[in-house]
């Protein structure tokens, strides 16, 4: 087992590992960029190493300084969290160069799964139904017209690189899809440095299901169960819950074995998600894989008692599974809420500013995963995230009553959140009634949707 | 031991009073022209750090920068590492000192000071210390010894990254008053590798305070 | 529609100074000397109900008791409940009037001066209006109408406690300026009843001050 | 099911219930006295009303007090939390009188239940076995030193109402009896106003372990586990865990068991829990019930997933239990930790002041259950817990880690509280080695404990 880990995160995931190295026994090394001095995991790690400026690019974002970072301060492996280098397979191959070990997959598995489109293809291979789409990447405009015109609109423009939403657009025309093209490229290549683009079929009513899967490196797996993301706004998760109201149970079991079956055979290795699009028919798709932690990782551990940072570091070790799928049990229902510091009512604007007062909720069947305490400033330059509210009960109406109990409990003083809309989500009989479909956001606006839900 | 910044003046925060019902403003015109001018002033003179006037849902809240205050750390082979909390955290683990296991680097001790120090444009005393441009092992020049007169942009040693080196620059014209790190060092982004003596100001637009002899580091370690 | 109780004295809380180091010490030294004399006098003119300076982990707080401030609410048929938040609690629902369910009555709304008419000795605020010795029903005597002149132990109203009258009782000499809570009406424990107007001084050594005609409620509910 | 519920206690019960309220959509009004208008339970309530001054006996302990609260403000049931009026026949009888109900068992049901000594002889004619103690309540001294010369010494006097420790002491000899006795007897009667003792042998090295159990009107019944609180000082619980470490799964399972039936057939009614002695040889004895939510009620509550609050709610308003013994799955393992303000190096001297930092912990498995909040003052009046610590693991060692993290990450700032005794705990060989016996820590001074643990 490792004996000090660095952490090259920030925010509530930073927090998490801590706490998790702490129970594990493993040294703990905060890797923080200057915007980053007074955060929480900075205050209770056992050591902290500024690795740079603000700016992502020269702190969280850069190979060498994160590297260095873990090497001056004696560090025998690197967590990377979720977001900036955790899939990135160049980063884990530098790790392992230098004699160290990458928390995540190997560099060649990440490199394996780096394509979505090659995902797709060779994951579908191994029985993943996917979502019809184009051949490949995208050549030029031109390419792009033929196969939209093979698959049928409406179609949806997706990056081969990167995530949370950058670079995608659904379009229902020719017309639209040219415009699109040159916009989504443009974003793309500014988020991730890679313009690459293909076309997926946009289904019109679909739910975001994902199968969270660990497999050690001697290929034993097990899936954890699935998580259902349909609340989402512009492609991005703002509520989730598992299991997912979607499907039945047979047909739960049936979609996460099939997961699990297929990335075990194609060498998958370390926790991971799989991501589907369900239609309302229950026909599943597979559309991506995580090869991380996922933000949303919380409500499966409430349900299944297991901790998956743990997981991820003891497979990165080398050590076995140790339990097969009949040892996991799922119980009960449980949901987490995103509290971003944004202005849902101004075009989700990004908030930052000092939180004046901050005071989790409590009681049975709540956990709060948040970096923020009294008198913090939560820094410009990076996500919105504030914490994340994980509700648990024994089934999904008292899943749902708790989270209003929480959600009113809960104190952010100081600047502008999104409890409003969570507030709204909970009112919302779509939610309630379990039928909420990814695209229900962005078609009735979000602002109208907290306005409306204010107004009952 | 400490030197001490240049201070800037407290910033009034009256965020959110404009939304405040009428009883609130008028409180609110009766601090701003009764108690605010002469509590700055009190400010001033006090000593403290931070004052804060509350009311309700409003506040003003008076703050200094915190003082350019430096250890002075002993740069041996295996020296202190920064505890992760400070005196305002609590519940971090100050005063720990944990030794840096293996691969015969430790970093050294930091101080409050690296705020200010790293900051651009902060005080004189940020401008008087050039500072590590990244995380790695510290590699001094050798010719960069105390009293060595430099000029700004000279490069007065190095940090090494995987590797790579990476100049540390004198921030301004001036002489070496004292190298804080050793060879092989670690340090960290912003760290303190050099402090300099300003040139005493030549032509008229230098926009450096000269400095008072009270201002510079006693010679002991 | 406010009136505004007595002030009393600021009360300097050092607890937890003299473990201190020896910086903090100075500092505590300085405040209390140079600037505490002045802050306190600046509080007193400013109008504010807390001030409060801190460094560190001391701090000095000055606080004056709540304003006898007392709410109109109107005492109809199903009446507005206390909100479980205020101000500065935050996460309250301030503002929220539910009403209360069956029973035929209703808890009045209490302002926030309830916590100093409660306190024994708080001010003369406190000492000039009969508050509730329970919960239960408001039962008001029937003489007991404004004008009506009582002395300091008259009884000018019950509250019924399951069927049990309790007194409720004048706390000084006087003449009764309004009753607060009508029959039936659902009270609290402190609960402010029976506003009276002190009798001017007829004799020295009585320590109740005169009253400033600005300080009487005006007339209307 | 009820309406609108009063609560009648303060500090983190009132919290507690209060969550459970709004979780069932029932009304929640708060009844407070003068000292705690700035309780957080008063800022979360539906309701708050204000039923005495800071004395307890005109507030707390007034049932004509609560009573008349509970009417004026509409509610139709009282609950009661812990301690105050929670187990006090008169009260029940009296809120049945006014037409409401009390949540927990009824006025018959705990009068039965009111004397240990009764109680004993009642679940011992059930097939309980009891400690050998003195023929019933002792008549005088001269009773007592023959009941004791019966017994065999060292004996435990103990008052027949209360709990707490109050008016308890242990004895190696007739002369010690002779003293204890009189200062015993004037303890319990301040503190119960009631100064009736009787006498218990005394076992040497034992375990606290308790059983809860919930049983409905209709004499359905189940056993949730047990717990071990056998880290006491001077009989006070204040590190609770199940399960118990000093029993193997099938020694607790018919404790469990036998706890269960006996209760049932003794005619118990709502959420209750038996205690008993176990010695080193796993031999238990019964020495009383608690007709209530206990304190640690939280650590049962990690195990099963069972609300208690909401069961006492249910079964008050007569609905029946609905699931049976089968159903009731316990997983892992959970450890509760009191944080009380008191200076354990002065004595265990009571603390009271302003809260200047208050910052729970988080993460997995970690549930604090606290009416802290920055700024808050804890006034002098009450008994001194400031929050209960509930940490959750899939195994002892990974709870006993998780509880290391958490207490590290707790801030509590302003006044001094037990944290370093429960540091003392964690690091303590015989704790560790779930060896710990109730008189373990007054054996060897919790200040010593405390400094022992922290010279290591």
């Amino acid at each position: 087992m490792f004996e000090r880990i660095l952490i090259a995160n920030r925010g509530e995931i930073a927090l998490r590992v801590l706490r998790t190295c702490r129970r594990l026994g493993i040294g703990a090394v905060v890797a923080y960029s200057d915007a980053d001095r007074d955060s929480r995991a900075v205050q209770l790690a056992d050591e902290a190493i500024c690795v740079g400026p603000a700016e992502a690019k020269r702190s969280y974002l850069s190979a060498p300084a994160i590297l260095s970072a873990a090497i001056v301060t004696g560090c025998d492996a690197i967590h990377p969290g979720y977001g900036f280098l955790s899939e990135d397979d160049t980063f884990a191959e530098m790790t392992r160069a230098h004699g160290l070990t990458f928390i995540g997959p190997p560099a060649e598995v990440l490199e394996r799964f780096a394509s979505k489109a090659g995902t797709r293809e060779l994951l579908g291979r191994y029985g993943l139904p996917t979502i019809p789409g184009s051949d490949g990447m995208l050549r030029d405009d031109e390419h792009g017209l033929a196969e939209a015109e093979r698959i049928g609109y409406p179609v949806l423009i997706k990056p081969s690189a990167g995530g949370g939403g950058k670079g995608m657009r659904m379009v229902r025309s020719p017309r639209e899809l040219q415009q699109a093209l040159t916009v989504c490229r443009s974003e793309a290549r500014a988020a991730f440095g890679d313009d690459s683009l293909y076309l997926e079929k946009w289904l019109e009513e679909n739910r975001h299901v994902e199968v969270q899967v660990i497999v050690d490196r001697y290929g034993h797996g097990v899936h954890v169960g699935e998580r259902d993301c349909s609340v989402q706004r512009r492609h991005q998760k703002v509520v989730e819950e598992a299991p997912t109201p979607a499907l039945p149970p047979a047909a739960r079991e049936r979609l996460c074995e099939s997961a699990l079956a297929a990335v075990v055979a194609a060498g998958y290795e370390n926790v991971g998600t799989l991501e589907f699009l369900v239609d309302g028919e229950g026909n599943y798709y597979f559309i991506e894989i995580n090869c991380r932690i996922q933000v949303e990782h919380p409500i499966t551990e409430a349900l299944s008692g297991i901790d998956f940072v743990s997981e991820q570091v003891r497979i990165a070790a080398g050590e076995p599974l140790g339990y097969s799928q009949a040892d996991v049990v799922l119980r009960g229902h449980a949901i987490e809420f995103r509290l971003n510091a944004e202005d849902v009512a101004h075009d989700f604007r990004p908030q930052s500013g000092i939180v004046e007062r901050y005071l989790p909720p409590g009681g049975p069947g709540v956990r709060m995963d948040s970096h923020l305490y009294t008198g913090y400033e939560v820094p410009p330059y990076y996500d919105s995230l504030l914490g994340k509210l994980v509700v648990w009960g024994p089934d999904r109406p008292s899943a749902i009553a708790r989270a209003r109990v929480a959600i009113d409990e809960l104190v952010i003083d100081g600047l502008i959140s999104n409890v409003a809309f969570h507030r709204a989500i909970l009112a919302n009989e779509t939610f309630i009634g379990g039928a909420f479909t990814t695209n229900l956001l962005d078609r009735v606006g979000s602002a109208a949707f907290v306005a409306a839900a204010a107004g009952t | 031991m400490a030197t001490r910044g240049s201070r800037r003046a407290a910033v009034p925060d009256t965020a959110g009073a404009a939304e405040q019902a009428r009883g609130d403003a008028l409180a609110m015109q009766r601090l701003s022209e009764a108690v605010l001018p002469a509590l700055i002033a009190r400010f001033e003179a006090s000593g403290l750090g931070e004052l804060e006037v509350r009311r309700g849902d409003w506040r003003v809240r008076l703050r200094k920068p915190d003082h350019g205050e430096v250890l002075a750390a002993p740069a041996a082979g295996g020296g202190a590492i920064r505890a992760g909390g400070d005196g305002a955290s609590g519940a971090g683990r100050s005063g720990v000192a944990a030794a840096s296991a293996g691969r015969g680097a430790a970093l050294s001790a930091v101080g409050p000071g690296r705020v200010a120090t790293a900051a651009t444009g902060g005080g004189t005393a940020a401008r008087r210390t050039a500072t590590s441009p990244a995380v790695g092992y510290y590699m001094p020049v050798a010719a960069m010894t105390p009293g060595r007169l430099v000029r700004a942009g000279d490069v007065v040693g190095y940090v090494d990254v995987l590797g790579v080196r990476q100049e540390v620059v004198a921030p301004l014209d001036g002489a070496i008053a004292r190298v804080l790190a050793e060879l092989g060092q670690a340090v960290e982004y912003g760290q303190e590798l050099v402090r300099l003596d300003a040139a005493p100001p030549v032509a008229p637009g230098l926009d450096d305070e000269p400095l008072a002899a009270s201002d510079l580091p006693p010679s002991e370690a």
